[in-house]
């Protein structure tokens, strides 16, 4: 049996519960096993490189030296911030020697920076590559849908690796695998507005508004993304969009995971699709 | 304007690195040119001897050029596809590619014996590459002690 | 015994703040050999030539060495002065004590030494230099002419003009290049094809142009006044000397559906075709790629339809040699491909047109009659975006250079949407506006200022086609300091201008230089800016950078006046910096003969009387070495020398460079 | 049939039948061997062959005496036969006008012409290995310091008397104007001083600088034991490696220094 | 003249110049071009437009730099990188944002506006720091405390707890003391 190194970050276990839940189902199915880093702390995400430098590498190195410690090689950060915290910090001491050194001073915990950090569409394409459509039993078919990678999942090219960070495609293989058609639109990397959810609501009401609009205006019957943050601010923000005036109607946001578990035929109370503020559980109805 | 440190300005340490530059006639010595007309200043422990390209830059000239109690000899022409006479510099790295091995396999390595392609355009090259090497060979010091080509009346 | 004189030059305080030049001159006093030895303010005055003339005279000098600038600057001036006085020119030679030593130190002791040292280097070489006499070489008088867009018609009729033969070679099926497609010309506004037909006309009938179209350099071998050009002239299965251009053949042809390249592909031609109605020669090719009898072997409709039965499916490339005593290279440019841009679309959304398509379809002979409609639906747009700078001066993705020419026909483009949308909403996106020129930037503003284009100052970041057809331009004000959206019909890209993909292979053939990216280069940016560093070798036009039409016109008839200038004398005269082969010590290995790039090196049997074979030597043909001395150093017998440059002088050259404590007697000479 | 049968009998043969007018071949001299110059059939039965028989008889194709007698027939291991081709691709003698008596490793190949002798050599010798200890010392003095190669170099070139000897027993070394002998300029001084030796040894080694057979002629040849064969090995090695050239299997071969790819080697420069 | 990508050091502002250190990006290279602010999702939110930032941090004197490390747009970058992704001069000013957030933050000039990001930022790593992982909920807390806010989102809440979104239990990780001394650590470096 396959197995990875697993690093669920602080989202999963609230926010973005759905994007664990389904990721860990659909290991089940594909036999690998998720071998979570032990006592894994906060990456920081954008609050510590927003307010202090070395802090911001110090949280991320730390879970990349237990990792290490933990003889694991390779590392799924299935949330897109953390994931490129934690890839953004490998690039960074791989660049710095000296950097390396400081850290393992800071932290007490030497590290060869010999963990690599896999993402959510790099760890679903190679699901899928080993054969995980073999068991999809359920496929979406025809339902359109429209990819969307947002900042985290297409920019910052020492980061994010081989895609086209104007018009990726990196989700559409595994979109067309779950019997789905894919439509092109133009907002697949607008910013939703991250972060600000909290401290900036409007904005990010603003933002994603447009962006919903855009897939709409496309012919699109469901976004697909994989970054929590994304999901939250698309998700949660649906009903406060129309409160500000910005649109009407109500549109599915799925994780690609989700996507996928439903085609796999999990049940969709196992992947957390009836957690969604904005109602996803009819999408399950479209599954043949 | 640039601020180039020159060597003699931070290094008087007695020693003086004395280095030949063979440099072809279209490219390098053009480059050298336009060093001077940009004011890039460069350490002045070099002397250009021209030739018309880098494929007549006979590897004994450089054996003559060691023998004469040079620190480090220079060989610089126009880059690959850029040779005035199409092939000349094409000849020569074939010639430095086998004549550096042999030199450095008897004594003579390469903190003594440098290639370059300088073009006409890069006068900031050739200021730079001057520097790079008056400071590499300072480094490597006299080689006056250890030369095995050199002359000992 | 020599008796060299050494002349050293303050170049004003150029080389006197730096260098000691009296503290130089009395060294250079002390050299062995050196009988006069002076410092004077400015060598290259007339004064300063008069002292050199003078000296060479009292001193009877054998050798002289002026210490002043780099060679390249004024080596001429003073040979001549040398020649003047009655010297051989090559007696004298340049010690480069300015750029090589005055302006790159600013340490006085130092620099000095090093003056001194560059200046024992040179009299020690002239010492050994010889009487050497320039070599002459028969010119051919005919010049050919890559390219027939407007710079290569420009410099072909002034050639002619001049009464000499021109070969102008085109690579597609007319002449008139991009200048062709053009609607109307800043900042003028006169039709481009108005004023260019004629001049194409003209040149295809002029009685010393040979007109070769649809061709192709192969390669180019020999060297100034003797090059030998071979052309590939492609099959156009069309006999030029039957066809009468009729168009019965390409209303006939079956294979409709084929993008116009003249038309940038917003019409459809056949496979039998013209590039336009005013194509010169005014005679249909066949487009081997898309002619169903060339392909699938069924058809020959055009055959059949031909009344003079000008149609040969038979036809062939074929190569011709051209001998030439000069070149012009007119290759132009063509625009960068924008579908790098991802986020302008990435070149698939069909209302993002680039210049040529706007010009074509502003053009009264164009697919639209000139009527402004934009390609997805033929709709007229009511407002048009325009984007500068697109792939120009983006080091990143595109071009870092400025592409000079784009700032003035957007501008054109909107005057020329006003003029023909009533209510039309021109927006122009700009980082500079660049328009340097007689009429230039008064035509920008008059854009601006009377045809109410809105000029916006800021880069575009996104562009994007919406589902109901509008495109969404995002861009800046950055002088307002806001971000600006505009919902267009229509976007015209203003892309960078750049070199033929195929310029740098052509550079290769004749040696011509090019630079980083990819234009050729001339020989000097200021003093001569139309010649190459190969002799012979002229540009013209928007190969060399970009350019508009007048400074291309411009170059074209300065580079034609160059060739006339060559072609005034019958026999041209070379510097006679030649190899020569010592028959008695060659032992014939043929390494020289298989290293020389110019294949001047051959075989030479020496004959006894009975015309019986003694023995085989290498030799130098004169005439063919360029003397770059490769054969020099692959020589192992030493039985090859290059005049100017012999082992002694450069032997000399690095003896009088030793420390002069290991200053054990130098070797070198015997 | 022995080898030294074979050779003897296709000797007497060429020389009978006019092929050869000369046979070029190793004799007995007091125990050791030296070479033979055999123009008449009747002396066939003084040639011998041995291991012992290491002089590159190739090296006497430059002599007047020898080319007088074109065309000749010359006895020789593979070595000298690469040298052989290396002579006719230099045009130092016609194709015609030599015949090969080619002994391999302990067999005898028969009377071959040039084409022939390229075609054995590329077929049956195209990699001949060099001995073990040789090839040690060469990387044991690629790694030691510039001080030590330095040192070791002028302490060896010490001992060279400039009597040329390396010189007379090469084959490639058929220049009548030896660069040695040039004055103007002096390339190699004269001057009985280390400079002098370490030009010549240097200059020879480049001047053979893809052109080397290694046959090992110069080292056994020289009265004073200079170790000639490291400077040749490490070259030949080196040209192999970035240029693929081993000389000798090829009549049309193109010299290695003279010639150029675009995409040779220039990790050398900056 | 300057080379290629020389540098001249001695003529750059400190600004500029811990810029360049930090990240390598030389802002004298910025030729104004206003690619990044066309492309800014939040430059509508902006008061000083991308673009604007980068000319003064070019201009660099005291009141270029008092007005910059003050401005509130230092705090509504989104982070999404659209701006160095698509820089024709291929420099990067999400990271200039970010380097300019750190002085500014160090100095404590940020503008009165922006205590509500402030206030995030704060609670976000107390809450790390306290528990070696973030939750929701304590984040929340802590954040509307700071931020003295309570209105906006509470309509959320509920319904989070709900779907299981929000826990009341904070989520500790064990070795949150280790956490807590590398913040200490950090702090002694004046890194946070």
């Amino acid at each position: 049996m396959k197995s990875i190194g697993y690093y669920p970050g602080c989202a999963l276990a609230c926010s973005g519960i759905e994007l664990d839940l389904s990721i860990r189902e659909l290991s089940r199915l594909a036999e690998v096993e998720l071998c979570e880093v032990a006592d894994w702390n906060c990456c920081g995400a954008s609050s510590a490189h927003s307010t202090g430098h070395d802090l911001a590498v110090a949280l991320p190195y730390r879970v990349l030296a237990l990792a290490e410690a933990q003889g694991l090689t390779e590392v799924l950060a299935p949330c897109a911030s953390c994931f490129s915290r934690l890839k953004g910090t490998l690039v960074r001491l791989r660049r710095n020697p000296e950097m390396l050194e400081k850290m393992a001073g800071l932290t007490g915990r030497p590290c060869r920076n010999s963990v690599a950090v896999v993402n959510v569409l790099e760890y679903l394409n190679r699901l899928l590559k080993d054969g995980l459509a073999g068991k999809f039993t359920a496929p979406l078919k025809g339902v359109k849908v429209a990819a969307y990678y947002g900042c985290l999942l297409s920019r910052g090219e020492d980061i994010v690796e081989g895609d086209d960070a104007e018009n990726p495609t990196g989700m559409e293989a595994a979109i067309r695998a779950a019997g789905c058609e894919v439509v092109p639109w133009n907002f697949a990397t607008e910013c939703c507005g991250g972060a600000f959810s909290l401290a900036k609501p409007e904005a990010v009401v603003e933002l994603s508004a447009a962006i919903l609009g855009d897939a709409e205006q496309a012919g699109a019957q469901m976004i697909v993304t994989g970054c929590p943050m994304c999901h939250s601010n698309l998700d949660m923000r649906q009903r406060a969009m129309s409160a500000a005036g910005r649109r009407t109607g109500s549109m599915p946001i799925l994780y690609l995971s989700e996507l996928l578990g439903l085609a796999a035929g999990i049940a969709p109370k196992a992947i957390g699709l009836d957690r969604h503020f904005t109602d996803a559980m009819s999408v399950a109805g479209r599954s043949a | 304007m640039e601020k180039t440190e020159t060597i003699t300005e931070n290094a008087r340490t007695g020693f003086e690195p004395h280095i030949i530059a063979f440099v072809c006639n279209w490219c390098t010595y053009a480059g050298a040119d336009l060093a001077g007309t940009s004011r890039l200043q460069y350490a002045p422990n070099v002397r250009i001897i021209k030739l018309p390209c880098t494929g007549r830059i006979d590897p004994l000239l450089v054996l003559k050029a060691f023998q004469g109690g040079a620190d480090a000899v220079l060989v610089s022409g126009c880059h690959p596809g850029d040779c005035h006479y199409t092939s000349g510099n094409y000849h020569a790295r074939r010639r430095w590619s086998v004549f550096g091995k042999l030199l450095a396999f008897a004594g003579i390595d390469g903190r003594r014996l440098y290639f370059s392609w300088v073009s006409a355009a890069e006068g900031q090259k050739f200021a730079d590459l001057i520097n790079s090497i008056t400071k590499e060979v300072h480094a490597a010091g006299p080689f006056d002690r250890i030369n095995p080509a050199r002359r000992r009346a | 015994m020599a008796r060299v004189g050494v002349f050293i030059c303050h170049c004003g305080e150029n080389i006197a703040r730096t260098v000691d030049v009296a503290a130089a001159a009395a060294a250079a006093a002390k050299f062995p050999g050196v009988v006069y030895s002076v410092d004077y303010k400015y060598m290259c005055s007339d004064p300063g030539q008069q002292l050199i003339r003078k000296a060479i005279a009292d001193h009877k000098l054998t050798g002289a060495v002026v210490a002043a600038c780099s060679p390249r600057m004024h080596e001429n001036t003073f040979r001549r002065a040398a020649a003047a006085a009655g010297m051989n020119p090559y007696l004298l030679e340049m010690a480069n004590v300015r750029e090589h030593c005055a302006w790159v130190h600013s340490d006085r002791a130092a620099a000095t030494a090093k003056a001194i040292d560059l200046i024992r280097v040179m009299v020690e070489k002239v010492k050994r230099n010889r009487s050497l006499k320039t070599i002459t070489v028969p010119v051919e008088p005919t010049a050919v002419v890559i390219g027939g867009g407007i710079a290569g018609i420009q410099a072909a009729l002034d050639i002619a003009a001049g009464g000499k033969q021109v070969v102008l070679i085109e690579k597609s099926p007319s002449l008139g290049g991009h200048m062709a497609r053009l609607s109307e010309t800043f900042p003028t506004l006169d039709c481009s094809q108005c004023i260019l037909t004629p001049r194409m006309v003209e040149a295809a009938n002029h009685p010393n142009i040979t007109l070769m179209t649809s061709s192709e350099v192969e390669s180019v071998g020999g060297f100034v006044g003797n090059f030998e050009v071979t052309v590939r002239r492609k099959a156009r299965y069309v006999d030029p000397a039957k066809c009468t251009g009729c168009g019965e053949c390409w209303s006939k042809c079956p294979s409709k559906n084929i993008p116009s390249e003249f038309d940038a592909g917003l019409s459809r031609r056949t496979a039998i075709y013209r590039a336009s109605p005013q194509a010169v020669p005014n005679q249909p090719v066949i487009d081997a790629q898309h002619c169903l009898m060339l392909t699938k072997g069924r058809c020959g409709v055009c055959a059949k339809v031909c009344p003079r039965g000008a149609i040969n499916f038979k036809d062939a490339d074929e190569l011709v040699k051209v001998k030439a005593g000069a070149i012009v290279l007119a290759t132009g440019f063509e625009l960068w491909d924008h579908s790098a841009y991802g986020e302008y679309g990435a070149g698939r959304i069909a209302d993002v047109i680039d210049g040529f398509a706007f010009e074509r379809l502003a053009s009264a002979s164009g697919p639209t009659a000139g009527e402004i409609r934009r390609p997805s639906d033929g709709a007229e747009p009511k407002t048009v975006v325009f984007v500068q700078c697109c792939g120009s001066r983006d080091e990143k993705v595109g071009v870092k250079y400025c592409s000079k020419i784009c700032c003035m026909y957007t501008a054109k483009h909107a005057m020329l949407y006003a003029h023909k949308v009533h209510g039309g909403r021109a927006v122009v996106f700009y980082m500079d506006i660049r328009s340097a020129g007689k009429g230039y930037d008064e035509f920008v503003r008059r854009a601006i200022e009377k045809d109410g284009a809105e000029y916006i100052r800021g880069r575009v970041s996104k562009i994007y086609r919406r589902a109901d057809g509008k495109i969404t331009v995002r861009g800046t004000d950055t002088l307002a300091g806001m971000p600006v959206t505009v919902e267009a019909d229509m976007v015209v890209l203003a892309d960078a201008v750049t070199p033929r993909a195929d310029a740098q292979k052509l550079a290769r053939m004749l040696g011509v230089a090019y630079d980083a990216d990819g234009f050729f280069s001339e020989a000097h940016p200021k003093l001569r800016p139309v010649e190459t560093a190969v002799a012979g070798v002229y540009l013209a036009g928007a190969c060399q950078a970009p350019k508009d039409i007048p400074e291309s016109v411009s170059q074209a008839s300065a580079a034609a006046a160059k060739v006339l200038g060559l072609f005034s004398k019958p026999k041209l005269e070379r510097e006679p910096i030649v190899s020569h082969v010592n028959r008695i010590t060659c032992a014939h290995c043929r390494a020289c003969i298989n290293a020389c790039p110019y294949k001047a090196i051959e075989d030479f049997n020496i004959l006894d009387r009975s015309g019986k074979v003694l023995r085989t030597v290498s030799n130098v043909n004169e005439g063919l070495c360029q003397g770059c001395g490769t054969c020099v150093s692959v020589c192992r017998s030493k039985s090859i020398d290059l005049d100017g440059f012999t082992d002694e002088q450069v032997y000399l050259q690095i003896a009088a460079l030793e420390p002069v404590e290991a200053g054990a007697k130098t070797e070198g000479s015997s | 049939m022995s080898i030294v049968d074979s050779i003897r009998a296709d000797a007497a043969d060429l020389l009978q039948t006019g092929r050869a007018k000369l046979v070029l071949g190793y004799r007995n001299r007091q125990g050791r061997r030296a070479p033979i110059l055999l123009t008449d059939a009747a002396g066939a039965d003084q040639l011998v062959y041995d291991a012992e028989c290491r002089q590159n008889l190739a090296a006497y194709l430059r002599k007047p005496e020898v080319r007088q007698h074109f065309p000749v027939a010359v006895v020789a291991a593979p070595p000298a036969m690469r040298s052989l081709v290396m002579l006719a691709a230099e045009s130092q003698i016609a194709a015609d006008s030599v015949t090969v008596l080619a002994v391999g490793e302990n067999e005898y190949h028969g009377a071959l012409d040039l084409p022939a002798t390229a075609q054995l050599l590329r077929e049956k010798y195209a990699n001949l290995a060099l001995p073990e200890e040789l090839l040690r010392r060469v990387r044991e003095i690629a790694a030691m310091s510039e001080e030590e190669r330095a040192a070791f170099w002028t302490e060896q070139f010490s001992k060279c008397t400039r009597c040329y000897a390396c010189r007379s027993a090469c084959p490639g070394c058929y220049c009548q104007w030896c660069i040695s002998k040039r004055n103007v300029p002096q390339w190699i001084s004269t001057a009985d001083l280390p400079h002098g030796t370490y030009a010549w040894n240097i200059t020879r080694a480049f001047h053979h600088a893809g052109r080397c057979t290694l046959c090992g002629a110069c080292e056994a040849a020289c009265p004073q034991g200079l170790p000639l064969m490291l400077l040749n090995a490490h070259v030949a090695e080196c040209v192999e490696k970035e240029f693929g050239h081993k000389t000798g299997y090829d009549l049309a071969e193109k010299p290695l220094i003279g010639s150029w790819r675009t995409e040779d080697d220039d990790g050398f420069v900056r | 003249m300057l080379g290629e990508n020389a540098v001249n050091v001695a003529q750059t502002p400190t600004l500029a110049r811990s810029i360049l250190e930090a990240t390598g990006v030389d802002v004298a290279r910025c030729y104004q071009c206003g690619k990044c602010t066309a492309g800014c999702p939040m430059a509508r939110f902006m008061d000083l437009m991308p673009h604007q930032i980068m000319r003064l941090v070019q201009i660099g004197n005291a009141a270029a730099e008092e007005k910059l490390l003050a401005c509130a747009a230092l705090w509504s970058c989104a982070g999404c990188l659209t701006c160095t992704q698509r820089c024709p001069k291929d420099l990067d000013p999400a990271a200039v944002m970010d380097v300019l957030r750190q002085i500014s933050y160090d100095r404590s000039k940020t503008s009165p506006e922006q205590k509500k990001v402030l206030a995030f930022h704060r609670a976000f790593l107390k809450t790390v720091e306290s528990d070696g992982r973030m939750s929701e909920f304590s984040l929340v807390r802590r954040y509307k405390m700071a931020s003295r806010d309570f209105m906006s989102d509470v309509a959320l809440a509920p319904a989070m707890f709900a779907r299981g979104k929000l826990k009341f239990a904070a989520h500790k990780s064990p070795g949150r003391k280790e956490v807590g001394k590398i913040f200490a650590a950090c702090r002694k470096r004046g890194g946070a």
